[in-house]
């Protein structure tokens, strides 16, 4: 598929490009709007591999929330447009990163992925793409795991209210 | 004639986009001419939503001039029809003015990703039968993903005007959002749930009964608050102009004004569509098949005209007055009017998992004495909470006190 | 048929009484800590119901067989939580409840008013439930925990009055020697537990007691997994248990200073219950002694010789308590010897009938102690006059332990000495004729101190009581130590003024006692009847029948092979028991009687070597404190522990120590607070990890 | 498109997002990295689902989900950790006036 292919390309150029200029750029929040560049960019991969809810969620958690989140914090520290300065790890830590990509790209690349059959792709296609079987799961197989999920997240809204209630009484 | 669409795909069921179609597959191949019927489609959704604009825009003059008494616009062409294009050529041929300390490639984008939303939000609006751009599977969730993105928009126009009047507006507007996203999102999981389905053509298809009957306490919740999120005049503090010039898009002006103008108006367009299409059952009514897009515009007018209504009714309210309108007002009703369905949806429906028309009503019922319960106890409770917050007392940072602790 | 819940209800009730008063009456209502009492009684008063109950469905010939409930599998072997209810366990719990009910009722008066008050009926309590699932236990292991339940319980009762260094040093001492004792039982546990490849092989659980006499069942029988010396190191192991327990010879010097306790304790656990658990201990695996004479030998030359000299030595004391708990010392060798000689009946008998005059003995010691203010008998005397109710009360005990006709002590201890007479047990003949020429001395001692006791307190004049010890101890307290050194603290604390107030003890403490008179009257003829048919509804020899038939029962196809001996009633050793305790008794009215009013030197005194001997107990007490803790222990072991501790441990931990400063000085170069560092570290980490899986893997 | 080249991508973006979060100062910077590392997670997982077929396939074809599964538990633990990560950021900006990680080293002794 020629459009597929060509979005896909496009996408991670755009992904791609995007997450260097979040780590390179010095101006912050340009960063924080290259970041939801990644975001939206991730969501049409998860398009791309028919994860629709995915994708949605994607733009609705990551650009819609955490990127707002990530600019108030921008905002609300200092010396932003200068604020993304490197550290002295620069150099070892290009040199991981370089190095865990060639292991992983030689995973990805040596690894013999067992397929899903031919006679079930249209299956797996018609499952992955609906939110039914999604939801099904996650009330069911997952009844636990997203239980633990929402009060971990109702923890973070009271700990981070904990941690960031004013202290009214203690100002001279 | 060598490419055939599957019956069902939304180009097929729509004869002017089939029509494009089968044209462009007679000279092109078939991706091309899908992408071109799409595109056409696109066309023209994309100008029925900016022409669209311009007519609210006119309307709402004249309707709010007429809410105080006034004339309104009514020099130029007929009852002043062709006033926004005046307005237009007018913005057109002003000077774009960006400030010098700006960043200016933020400062140029935002208008753009502002009107971005709205544009896109119409796509999964059904305005016949199975008319729509995209039918998604998750259409609910695609219409508050992407309205969600106005924040940012709003956001990178307060901060890179650089301007401490845009800021402030931006980050009242961004609170503003946050605080009506939760009530807003929880006040359409009843309708979710009553219809079974998160594409929105299948919600319309569902409301034998229309589900602003069914689900009152929703149908007010979400009302209220995309009002506030499309900075609507009730709460429209983000851009206050007694209190902060003119809020985030203080140092806009020119086309870009133009274009912020024309997505504020915009939104409120596709919002409106988006309410009709949940709660006022979109297309349907007498002789749907044909003249479903007319019960659409009609009912699309309807909503406007109470936009506009409240507008020209209520005064605007006090920051702290929205957030706590939002926390503790709206996320109630909003959660009690979850649960209820929940409850209702299922106890009601029977052995075979869906709801009749009969069922429908019945909650109807229940539901809307359930809100008007609700909307008065909860009502009262605030309003006597709400009477206690007094106006902080102005601070006066005491000399060698450290600046910057404002945070 | 009485069913499981009932009997596990006769254990839980004592228990849930603890935890009501340990955790809801004293911490939260300490004011209504008169409720503790209370409590207590209603429990036992049902569990002795129930206790009743067992015992007549019991004998009804109904063996219940309850299956023991699974709680740990260990292996081959599985720890469960069972009860085993046989004739000797609802004759225990008879006496458990029956003794126990009448002591806290006699409490009751007797620790009125005492600080302490709920604390005491608390660990009572939980002394009695730990006896109860002693009792009743099925499994060696749930047999063990109970065991250690009623040495700690007993631990806690004797140091009751922990603020008197006297009485903290003897519940020390009481659960170091019985923890001495109890290594040989848990060595005899893990033994059997070591065995559990050839128990289960033959299809038993080393764990569940009637498989573990299956087990030593010949092989005909389908035992045979244990036998020879080891099954008589295994019994010898049980013994030292049992003697830590009962008090036996080595291993008894605890049991007198145990009278530090409150009365009413040396009443319940140092008479009537847990001492006789050593007893039970070796009846309950007395199919396994039967297979080992041996063992036997040493159970009856053991008891025999413990039965003489705690008598010898309960004749110079000047403690009332004392002369009390050498006694029992001396009764619970007449029990241990009775088991020896093969007399498994009647030595359950005794046990039955002693506790109930040994408990009403304690309880007059303490009634009078509630007059004259002390226990010294030194300073009694006369008190018939004052207490006549304590006075016929203790006077009955005195003669049912002395073994007088119609008494319940006699019928009780002539079945011992008739077995021992008759023989026929799996020992050999001089051992039960030696064991018997012991016991009749012992008769003869124990009617002498008997009446000694009796004389001293009751009759002459009274010597001034507490009041006058205090004065004389004052007076000269080098001189008075001396004479008396293991005489800590004359005048109890607590709620007992040493003062005087000669009147009899309140009804609440009479009453009880009463009951226990009876017991100690009727006990006797009326439960194991000589002579005659049938006795209202108890055959003759019910009792000893009833014993030895469980006995039969739990032996199984084995019984025929060995058999308990069930003496006969002999006139001649009637007689020369009777004969003997008259003579004891002669001898005793006619050294004091005359010294009634001041004897404040006693008149053994004059026997001067001998004297000394026996009032230093033999010198058992100074081997074990002197030369065992302070030399052997102390000095040496300690030393030489001493050594390796500071050289050689203190410098491997030095060592260590050392090291991991250093390793830490090093390592903290890298905790250096920058997180990316750590981040770094991390994917450096990561990366060899994932180097290492595709090199090798 | 195939699974390797989306593997690829996704490799990359988790090693951009790696260099950034170790090397940058800003703590908020290092958080945006971080979310790309996460993001490159997910798009891990649901290649993966998409392309690999997982052993119950054949019996059960919800399994066929897992990896979505997983995206949405990283994505709604994401969240938790952005709330409470920048929470514990106010926090340390409120007391030092720094976003600086290097000189939050408070942790060192």
């Amino acid at each position: 598929m020629l459009l597929v292919d060509i979005t896909f390309w496009g996408l991670s150029v755009v992904a791609i490009g995007a997450a260097l200029g979040v780590v390179l750029v010095r101006d912050l929040f340009r960063a924080a709007l290259l970041l939801v560049v990644v975001f939206l960019a991730v969501a049409g991969f998860f398009v791309l591999l028919s994860a629709q809810f995915l994708a949605v969620v994607q733009v609705l958690i990551y650009a819609g929330a955490i990127a707002i989140l990530l600019v108030f914090a921008v905002m609300l520290t200092k010396d932003v447009p200068h604020g993304n300065l490197p550290n002295r790890l620069q150099v070892p830590a290009a040199m991981v990163a370089a190095l865990l990509l060639a292991v992983l790209v030689a995973v990805a690349a040596a690894t013999q992925w067992q397929p899903v059959p031919l006679a079930q792709q249209e299956q797996v296609a018609v499952v992955q793409t609906g939110s039914a079987g999604l939801a099904n799961l996650l009330v069911s197989d997952y009844a636990l795991a997203f239980e633990a999920v929402s009060v971990l997240l109702l923890g973070a809204a009271i700990g981070a209210l904990a941690l960031l209630r004013g202290r009214p009484e203690q100002a001279p | 004639m060598s490419c055939q669409l599957a019956a069902g795909n939304i180009l097929y069921e729509n004869p002017l986009l089939r029509w494009v179609y089968d044209i462009a597959g007679t000279v092109a191949p078939c991706w091309a001419a899908y992408l071109a019927a799409g595109l056409a489609f696109m066309l023209l959704l994309v100008n029925g939503v900016l022409i669209g604009t311009a007519i609210l825009t006119w309307a709402e003059r004249r309707i709010l001039a007429r809410f105080a008494n006034r004339i309104g616009p009514n020099r130029w062409g007929p009852f002043g029809l062709l006033q926004p294009l005046a307005d237009l050529i007018k913005l057109l041929t002003k000077e774009s003015l960006t400030p010098r300390s700006a960043d200016r490639i933020v400062f140029n984008l935002a208008p753009i990703l502002m009107l971005m939303p709205a544009l896109l939000v119409v796509a999964v609006v059904p305005f016949a039968r199975n008319i729509a751009l995209a039918d998604l599977s998750i259409g609910v969730l695609y219409v508050l993903a992407i309205s969600s993105l106005t924040i940012l928009a709003i956001f990178m126009a307060g901060w890179a005007s650089q301007n401490r009047f845009a800021l402030f507006g931006a980050a009242r507007g961004v609170a503003v959002l946050i605080s009506y996203e939760v009530p807003v999102v929880l006040s359409l999981l009843g309708v979710v749930m009553l219809a079974g389905s998160m594409s929105l053509n299948d919600i319309v298809a569902a409301q034998a009964v229309p589900f602003f009957l069914v689900q009152p306490l929703a149908f007010f919740v979400f009302f209220t608050g995309v009002s506030a999120e499309l900075n609507r005049t009730p709460f429209d503090v983000a851009e206050g102009e007694s209190e902060i010039v003119a809020g985030y898009h203080t140092e806009y002006s020119g086309i870009k004004f133009a274009i912020m103008q024309a997505a504020e108006f915009g939104g409120t367009i596709t919002a409106s569509a988006v309410i009709v299409s949940l709660f006022l059952a979109g297309w349907a009514g007498p002789l749907a098949g044909y003249l479903g897009w007319l019960w659409f515009l009609l009912k699309l007018g309807a909503v406007l005209f109470v936009f506009i209504w409240v507008r020209a009714t209520f005064p605007r309210l006090r920051t702290d007055q929205i957030m706590a309108f939002s926390w503790k007002f709206l996320l109630s009703l909003a959660l009690i009017n979850l649960v209820a369905t929940a409850l209702e949806v299922y106890f009601l429906r029977g052995d075979s998992r869906t709801l009749t028309t009969v069922d429908l009503w019945v909650m109807a019922g229940i539901n809307l004495a359930l809100a008007a319960v609700a909307i008065g106890a909860f009502g009262r409770l605030n309003r006597a909470q709400v009477q206690r917050v007094r106006p902080p007392l102005p601070v006066l940072a005491p000399a060698g006190a450290p600046a910057g602790k404002a945070v | 048929m009485i069913s499981e819940s009932f009997i596990w209800a006769i254990l839980l009730l004592p228990l849930a009484s603890f935890v009501v008063i340990a955790l809801v009456i004293r911490p939260f209502l300490d004011r209504a800590s008169a409720l503790s009492g209370r409590v207590l009684i209603g429990c036992l008063t049902v569990a002795l119901a129930l206790s009743l109950w067992t015992l007549a469905a019991t004998a009804g010939g109904a063996v219940p067989d309850f299956q023991p409930h699974p709680w740990l599998d260990v292996g081959q072997a599985t720890v469960a939580l069972g009860l085993l209810v046989d004739p000797i366990t609802a004759i225990m719990l008879v006496v458990v409840t029956g003794v126990s009910l009448m002591v806290q009722i006699y409490s009751q008066g007797y620790m009125r008013g005492d600080p302490s008050y709920s604390r005491y009926f608390a660990y009572m309590s939980l002394f009695t439930g730990a006896m109860i699932g002693l009792v009743l236990s099925s499994n060696i292991v749930q047999l063990y925990v109970f065991w250690e339940l009623v040495g700690v319980a007993s631990y806690l009762l004797i140091g009751f009055w922990h603020h008197r260094p006297a009485a903290a040093a003897a519940a020390k001492k009481a659960f170091i020697i019985t923890r001495i004792g109890d290594v040989g039982f848990l060595l005899a546990i893990l033994y059997l537990f070591s065995q559990a490849d050839r128990f289960a092989a033959a299809g038993l659980d080393p764990f569940h007691i009637p498989d573990i006499w299956q087990a030593a069942q010949p092989l005909a029988t389908g035992g045979a997994v244990l036998g020879g010396a080891a099954l008589t190191w295994v019994l010898l192991g049980i013994f030292a248990g049992a003697a830590g327990k009962s008090g036996q010879f080595p291993l008894h010097a605890w049991l007198p200073d145990a009278m530090e306790g409150p009365t009413p304790v040396s009443a319940l656990i140092h008479a009537a219950t847990m001492v006789a658990a050593g007893v039970f201990l070796v009846a309950r695996f007395y199919p396994l002694f039967l297979a080992s004479p041996n063992a036997m030998t040493v159970v009856a030359l053991i008891g025999a010789f413990t039965a003489f000299m705690a008598a010898t030595m309960g004749l110079v004391m000047n403690d009332i308590k004392r002369v009390l708990a050498y006694s029992t010392i001396s009764q619970l060798g007449y029990m241990m010897a009775a088991l020896g000689v093969g007399a498994y009946g009647p030595a359950i008998f005794h046990l039955f009938t002693h506790a109930f005059f040994k408990a009403l003995l304690f309880l007059g010691a303490g009634s009078v102690n509630h007059a004259a203010g002390t226990f010294n008998m030194r300073y009694m005397g006369g008190l018939r006059r004052f207490m006549p109710w304590t006075y016929a009360l203790t006077l009955i005990g005195g003669l049912s332990l002395v073994g007088i006709f119609p008494l319940s002590g006699f019928w009780s201890k002539d079945e011992i000495l008739a077995a021992a007479w008759q023989g026929g047990g799996s020992v050999e003949m001089w051992v039960s004729r030696l064991t018997l020429g012991l016991l009749l001395a012992g008769v003869l001692l124990t009617a002498f101190y008997t009446w000694r006791l009796l004389h001293l307190t009751f009759h002459g004049e009274f010597r001034g009581g507490g009041e006058r010890e205090q004065s004389d101890l004052a007076a000269s307290a080098p001189p008075a130590a001396a004479e008396v050194p293991q005489h800590h603290g004359a005048a109890p604390a607590g709620n007992h003024p040493s003062g005087v107030h000669l009147a009899e003890s309140p009804w609440v403490m009479v009453l009880p006692m009463a009951a226990l008179g009876v017991a100690a009257v009727a006990a006797g003829f009326v439960a194991n009847p000589q002579w005659v048919q049938r006795l209202v509804i108890f055959p003759a020899h019910w009792l000893t029948d009833f014993l030895d038939a469980g006995l039969e029962h739990g032996l199984g196809a084995a019984a025929e092979a060995v058999h308990p001996i069930v003496p006969k009633f002999s006139l001649e050793v009637a007689l020369a028991s009777t004969a003997a305790a008259l003579v004891g008794i002669g001898v005793a009215m006619l050294l004091y009687r005359s010294r009634a009013s001041e004897a404040i030197r006693d008149p053994l005194e004059r026997m001067g070597p001998v004297h000394r001997l026996l009032s230093q107990r033999y010198y058992v007490d100074a081997l074990y404190e002197g030369i065992l803790v302070r030399r052997v222990f102390y000095r040496a072991v300690a030393g030489a522990l001493d050594w390796v501790d500071r050289f050689l441990v203190d410098g491997l931990v030095n060592l260590v120590g050392c090291s991991v400063r250093g390793v830490g000085r090093g390592a903290a170069l890298f905790q250096n607070g920058q997180v990316q560092w750590y981040g770094v570290m991390i994917a450096i980490g990561s990366l060899l990890i994932l180097a290492g899986y595709l090199v090798l893997g | 498109m195939t699974l390797q080249a989306m593997l690829i991508v996704a490799a990359i973006l988790f090693c951009i997002g790696l260099y950034g979060a170790l090397a940058r100062r800003n703590v908020i910077a290092v958080f945006m990295s971080i979310e790309i590392m996460f993001n490159s997670v997910n798009l891990t997982l649901v290649a993966l689902g998409r392309y690999v077929a997982p052993h119950a396939l054949a019996a059960d074809i919800e399994s066929a989900l897992t990896g979505q599964v997983f995206a949405v538990f990283i994505i709604a633990v994401a969240a938790a950790e952005v709330a409470l990560g920048l929470g514990i950021v106010f926090a340390l900006y409120r007391n030092t006036e720094s976003v600086d990680l290097t000189e939050a080293a408070q942790m060192r002794r």
